[in-house]
């Protein structure tokens, strides 16, 4: 039995952590954010270094379980770049680009079916489509492949309008074939590591916040009020790290709940990861409220998550059905 | 219960309606400071017939009207209908007027009155501090007095002062005797905000906003002031304070405000295709049934306000009840937009980027709701008071100093 | 415009309150609860005294507002009684028992249309069936009424098990005549105004604990996390009161959103008087759970307000329908 | 991650079944006494096996094995498996014992531990006081040693004893030192209850139930203990509690409880006919979110424990998760349950009302989950628990005196 991080896999996480503190001070998110970029190559080339490319190689050793403990530190960062596509693209089995796409010399954008939105689109070298219904396809861009730039919400992960031609690219599964499935149920938990690790970060920040700040002759933390306010925060985030442990175990081991266990980890941590954002901001009163600050980078990741790949209603309905109620 | 207004009312009205006709809107053609012009007599000529400015003298440009809420009342809804201006807005009206009137010299009341309502004045509020919010009276901003005990030297930073770089002017909270207990250090000063001492600098909110119309911070590197535009005794500026703080709370408000939006958040739901979905509906109406409850004791408010009548605690109510309606807004409109919430709503962003608006408009309000809890007062501060104003709880023990 | 209360109709709500005050302090409702009956004759007839059973009569020169500030008391003390059955049974026009229902000398419980549960029917000298879908009748205790026996929930206003056959009584008003709708719309706001009743009561009950008990050498309403909890409690019920009276105005004025307003206002005083039941019993901790505080028969009562003429669910789904969205 | 226990425990499963298998269940003819007896053997050989007791000492009547979670674990689900008794409950195992190991002397271990584990003494708990609550230091049962020093005399009243009628033990804080600063005058003394100056009353609940296993009132007149009950010194009882209150804490939980509640609720929509209401669908989903990462957060804790290693702030938040998940539970059930719930469920009340149960035997349920926000400590303290050992916030100025 073991339900907790191994060593190797909390170095891995902190590894990544340091990585990505080097890159995304919150002078270089402002930066970025008030760019025209969607892709930033110094912080893409040094989260790649690191492998995080290759982690569900067929040959990794590693599984999804280490693709969410980075997603997550990825969330927690802020970070630009399409972690999550690119992943699923290597696991898909990279369409001929397997190498390039683990070492992160092509870069991979999720086309989640249905969806005209594509983060990070105009930096992708290759689009993967994950549709429960169609399969999964992988088309390079180019020909067939149309992007259109618009002011994304979301300053770390900005989409752009895309229109990929119905016969363009390869298709690598069919709907029926079970690796169709697996991928969209992957994607699911890597995007609720991701509101994980940024629920997180804005909880730690709100209580860094709280105790550092004076009001009355006080840390503002001293008072009730906002203190059990900063308890339900914590209480709604950290037990739900476990959920998406258990998603990400239950679809390395192939057990029968994976589908059902990734639709409650996206439809829970999404809501989890809107309410801490929306709470965060109401504990840091005026300052919180402020562009230089930062906090509303990950309020706006996390309209981005929820409503990506599908809401937490639409999970839940879901889930409701694979448990056959 | 009635919530017809009654005759008198309605023949009120009618005068309202007859001076509306033949006084507004301006000749299509008006433009720029034409048009301002017309606007400038309108207001005039409104004031005239009492119907602006009713709280105040004659003397300082007011219309000195007996108070009659629901005469006030018809003339927001009538001119609201044809959309004519009403009072100059602002900090000015809602604060420096009462407190001057209440505080403030003859000389001061003559200076400054007639000029903030006829628009010449715009006040920005210098409470807030860098490290101070809810807890004002821990001001840091120094005043000295100059040598020649003429003029009021200001050194410090305020932040948070909303039409910030429109104001001319600045109501102020600096502390002017260090030695003194916190609450009584402090003096209420008026300020120029036209000097070299002075530096304005916009904040950029989380929406991306920052235009004209966003708070500011200032900075004070030896302003100047004069001591005759001190208002109250030196050191008595927080009490001074606290009467407009109460002002501006009552401003605070806004039914109808609510009522569009809710009716909004229902187009979305047909916007989106979703107001077929169960769980919307009963989402729309769980907000509804909170929307109403605003709506009906805003009228039980202005109905004991009307005949004199003490309303009881649901006043200290309305401010953290229209905060929470709106953050359950919010979060309906966060499920609604769905993938209309990828794109940022044009005018905000403050990177020029202007065109229609779509579903992803309400994003403006899904970050605003969180704007509401912070502005007046943050919603904790609201809470002690329910607790204890309304509810007569005993008061925080780390409060126990404050008043 | 007049939107609160007369002096008169405040001196009405008094006396009624002083009334129950006498019949109900916390030792008779226990030993009515504890007993078997499900009506208590004295404290009805001083009710009746009051003339709370006319209200509603058709040459009152009351109406349904007056009947909610009734109802709204009866909520507060907790009183047994038919109270709102016999209001109607007297707005029915009282199928030629009007004198002895609005002088209380006959007792009418109210039928919930194909429900089973009927509070006080052992005492009922007639049963006022309303049903939305079958239009109103009236039928007299006695043949063609099976009841049985039930151990009830709420104590204070017990509830039995009633079969009453389908050509039984009198039929008053048919389905399509307006009658029909809204006596069931009036229902539904007297629920609202005991409701309002009973959330006020255990606040205020919950407010003065808070006030007296002493922890840590402090009243425990100092402390900001119940205090602010108190806060919430006060938020929900206080701005709620409005809906009630407005759906009472509108309703005796005839308005067109009278039956929207009944609904909604049933809806959510129901679910406001379940949450600050709950919220009370909290605030009060160790001793708002035993039975002797008593706490538990306001419970009760939310309990049973808001099952009882159809669900908040059921409601608000109605109320969108009227919408017309 | 591995959810599966591994081989040796996989080899240990075997062996406890085997053992189960030849000793469990009884003979199905055997009634009372003789059913009692059979228990009772049971149990010494499953504690012979290392099964039972295992933290206990052999010459105190325990099985002394060496700390494995992973074997606790797993003799937890063989015994439960096939219902076999496992330890005796309550007080006694969850805090009387642990205490004496800690803190008793040697005479008390033998005289009580053994007693306790066969289940021949009962305990309550003499913590809380009428107006003492979450205060648990505000104890005002006074202590006074008899003119020869030998015997405490114990005068005052304590509550919410659970266990209260079966007890035939107390473990208290009694006062014995008035002037002492708060926390230092507080004995902590274990008292027999089989003595006249006792008298326990049944507390009834809001449930209406009232049975054997209700919580008491106790009532002390004159009572009598030997001075060497006394646990830990004289005026250090607070600092005695504090380590058996961190039992309690950690013995509640129950992850798998909380599953087949979960598991009822849906059954219960079913039963109503509700299931494919997509809004109680929407909410059962919800709800299940927390209810797995409660469970899912267990085996966190239990892995880390397993490993010996530290499982961070999540076990400080266990018991509020399951109270709030319980509260959301009640509220869907209200939800369903409908008119059902007019009904009380059979065997509550008190009045000795017994028959099948319907969907109304949720109300047990619903009100029940208002009690979990009393017992072992109301949930604001709970709150204040996370938010101070949790997230290291600074503690409350009125607590700023305890410890």
């Amino acid at each position: 039995m073991h339900f907790h991080l191994t060593e190797e896999q909390t170095a891995i996480q902190d590894a990544v952590r340091g990585t990505l503190a080097d890159c995304w001070p919150i002078e270089r998110i402002h930066a970025f954010a008030d760019g025209e970029a969607d892709f930033d190559r110094e912080s893409w080339d040094a989260l790649m270094a690191l492998g995080l490319g290759g982690i569900l190689a067929p040959d990794s050793g590693m599984g999804l379980l280490d693709a969410a403990l980075a997603c997550e530190v990825a969330g927690e960062a802020a970070a630009a770049g399409p972690l999550i596509g690119q992943m699923l693209a290597v696991a898909a089995g990279g369409g001929g680009h397997l190498d390039a796409l683990a070492n992160g010399d092509k870069v991979a954008a999720l086309v989640h079916g249905g969806s005209t939105y594509v983060p990070c689109a105009r930096a992708a070298d290759v689009f993967l489509i994950v549709d429960r219904d169609a399969g999964i396809r992988l088309v390079p861009a180019g020909d067939g492949v149309a992007i259109e730039t618009v002011k994304a919400a979301d300053r770390t992960r900005p989409v752009s309008k895309v229109a990929i031609a119905e016969d363009a690219g390869e298709r690598l599964f069919g709907p029926d074939d079970a690796m169709t499935a697996r991928l969209a149920d992957a994607a699911l938990v890597l995007v609720a590591a991701d509101a994980l690790g940024g629920a997180r970060k804005v909880t730690d920040m709100s209580v860094a916040y709280a105790r550092e700040r004076e009001q009355f002759g006080q840390p503002i933390g001293r008072f009730q009020g906002l203190k059990h306010q900063l308890a339900h925060m914590a209480l709604d985030v950290e037990p739900a790290r476990a959920l998406v442990w258990y998603a990400a175990y239950a679809w390395d081991a192939g057990l029968p709940d994976a589908p059902r266990a990734a639709a409650l980890a996206k439809a829970h941590l999404c809501d989890v990861y809107v309410r801490a954002t929306r709470a965060a901001v109401a504990a840091h009163g005026g300052i919180g409220y402020t562009w230089e600050y930062g906090l509303h980078y990950w309020f706006r990741r996390a309209m981005f998550d929820r409503a990506w790949l599908g809401s937490p209603a639409e999970h839940r309905a879901r889930a409701a059905d694979l448990a056959g109620w | 219960m009635d919530l017809s207004y009654g005759e008198a009312a309605e023949a009120f009205r009618a005068e309202v309606r007859a001076f509306l006709s033949s006084h507004w809107p301006p000749p299509s053609d008006l433009r720029g400071a034409d048009l301002k012009a017309f606007v400038r007599a309108f207001r005039g000529l409104a004031t005239e017939r009492g119907y602006l400015y009713r709280a105040i003298q004659k003397r300082y440009g007011g219309s000195e009207q007996p108070v009659d809420v629901i005469r006030a009342q018809v003339i927001r809804e009538e001119f609201s209908r044809v959309r004519a201006p009403m009072e100059v807005g602002g900090n000015g009206m809602n604060m420096t007027v009462p407190t001057l009137l209440e505080k403030g010299t003859d000389e001061q009341k003559e200076l400054f009155i007639r000029k903030t309502l006829e628009g010449d004045y715009i006040w920005g509020q210098g409470y807030s501090e860098p490290g101070a919010g809810s807890d004002l009276a821990s001001v840091r901003t120094k005043g000295e007095l100059s040598a020649d005990g003429s003029k009021w030297i200001i050194n410090g930073q305020k932040i948070w002062t909303s039409q910030g770089m429109q104001a001319t002017h600045m109501f102020m909270l600096v502390r002017t005797e260090p030695d003194a207990p916190k609450h009584d250090g402090i003096t209420y000063l008026l300020i120029d905000l036209d000097q070299p001492g002075v530096t304005r600098r916009p904040i950029r909110q989380m929406t991306g906003e920052e235009g004209d119309h966003t708070f500011c911070e200032f900075f004070f590197d030896n302003a100047e002031t004069p001591v005759s535009w001190q208002v109250g005794t030196r050191g008595q500026g927080w009490y001074v304070s606290r009467t407009t703080l109460k002002h501006e709370r009552a401003s605070i408000g806004g039914a109808d405000g609510l009522g569009r939006q809710f009716a909004k958040l229902v187009e979305l739901a047909k916007e989106v295709g979703r107001i077929d979905d169960p769980l919307v509906r009963d989402r729309l109406v769980q907000i509804e049934g909170f929307v109403l409850a605003h709506r009906y004791s805003s009228y039980r408010i202005f109905s004991c306000a009307a005949a004199g009548e003490d309303p009881g605690t649901v006043p200290l109510m309305m401010k953290l009840l229209l905060t929470e309606i709106g953050h359950e807004m919010a979060l309906l409109a966060q499920e609604l937009i769905g993938e209309h919430g990828f794109i940022e709503p044009a005018g905000a962003g403050g990177r020029g980027h202007r065109g229609p608006r779509g579903p992803e408009k309400w994003l403006d309000q899904i970050m605003g709701s969180l704007g509401n809890s912070i502005a007046g007062g943050a919603s904790n501060i609201q809470r002690n008071i329910i607790g204890e104003r309304g509810l007569g709880l005993p008061r925080d023990l780390a409060m126990s100093g404050e008043r």
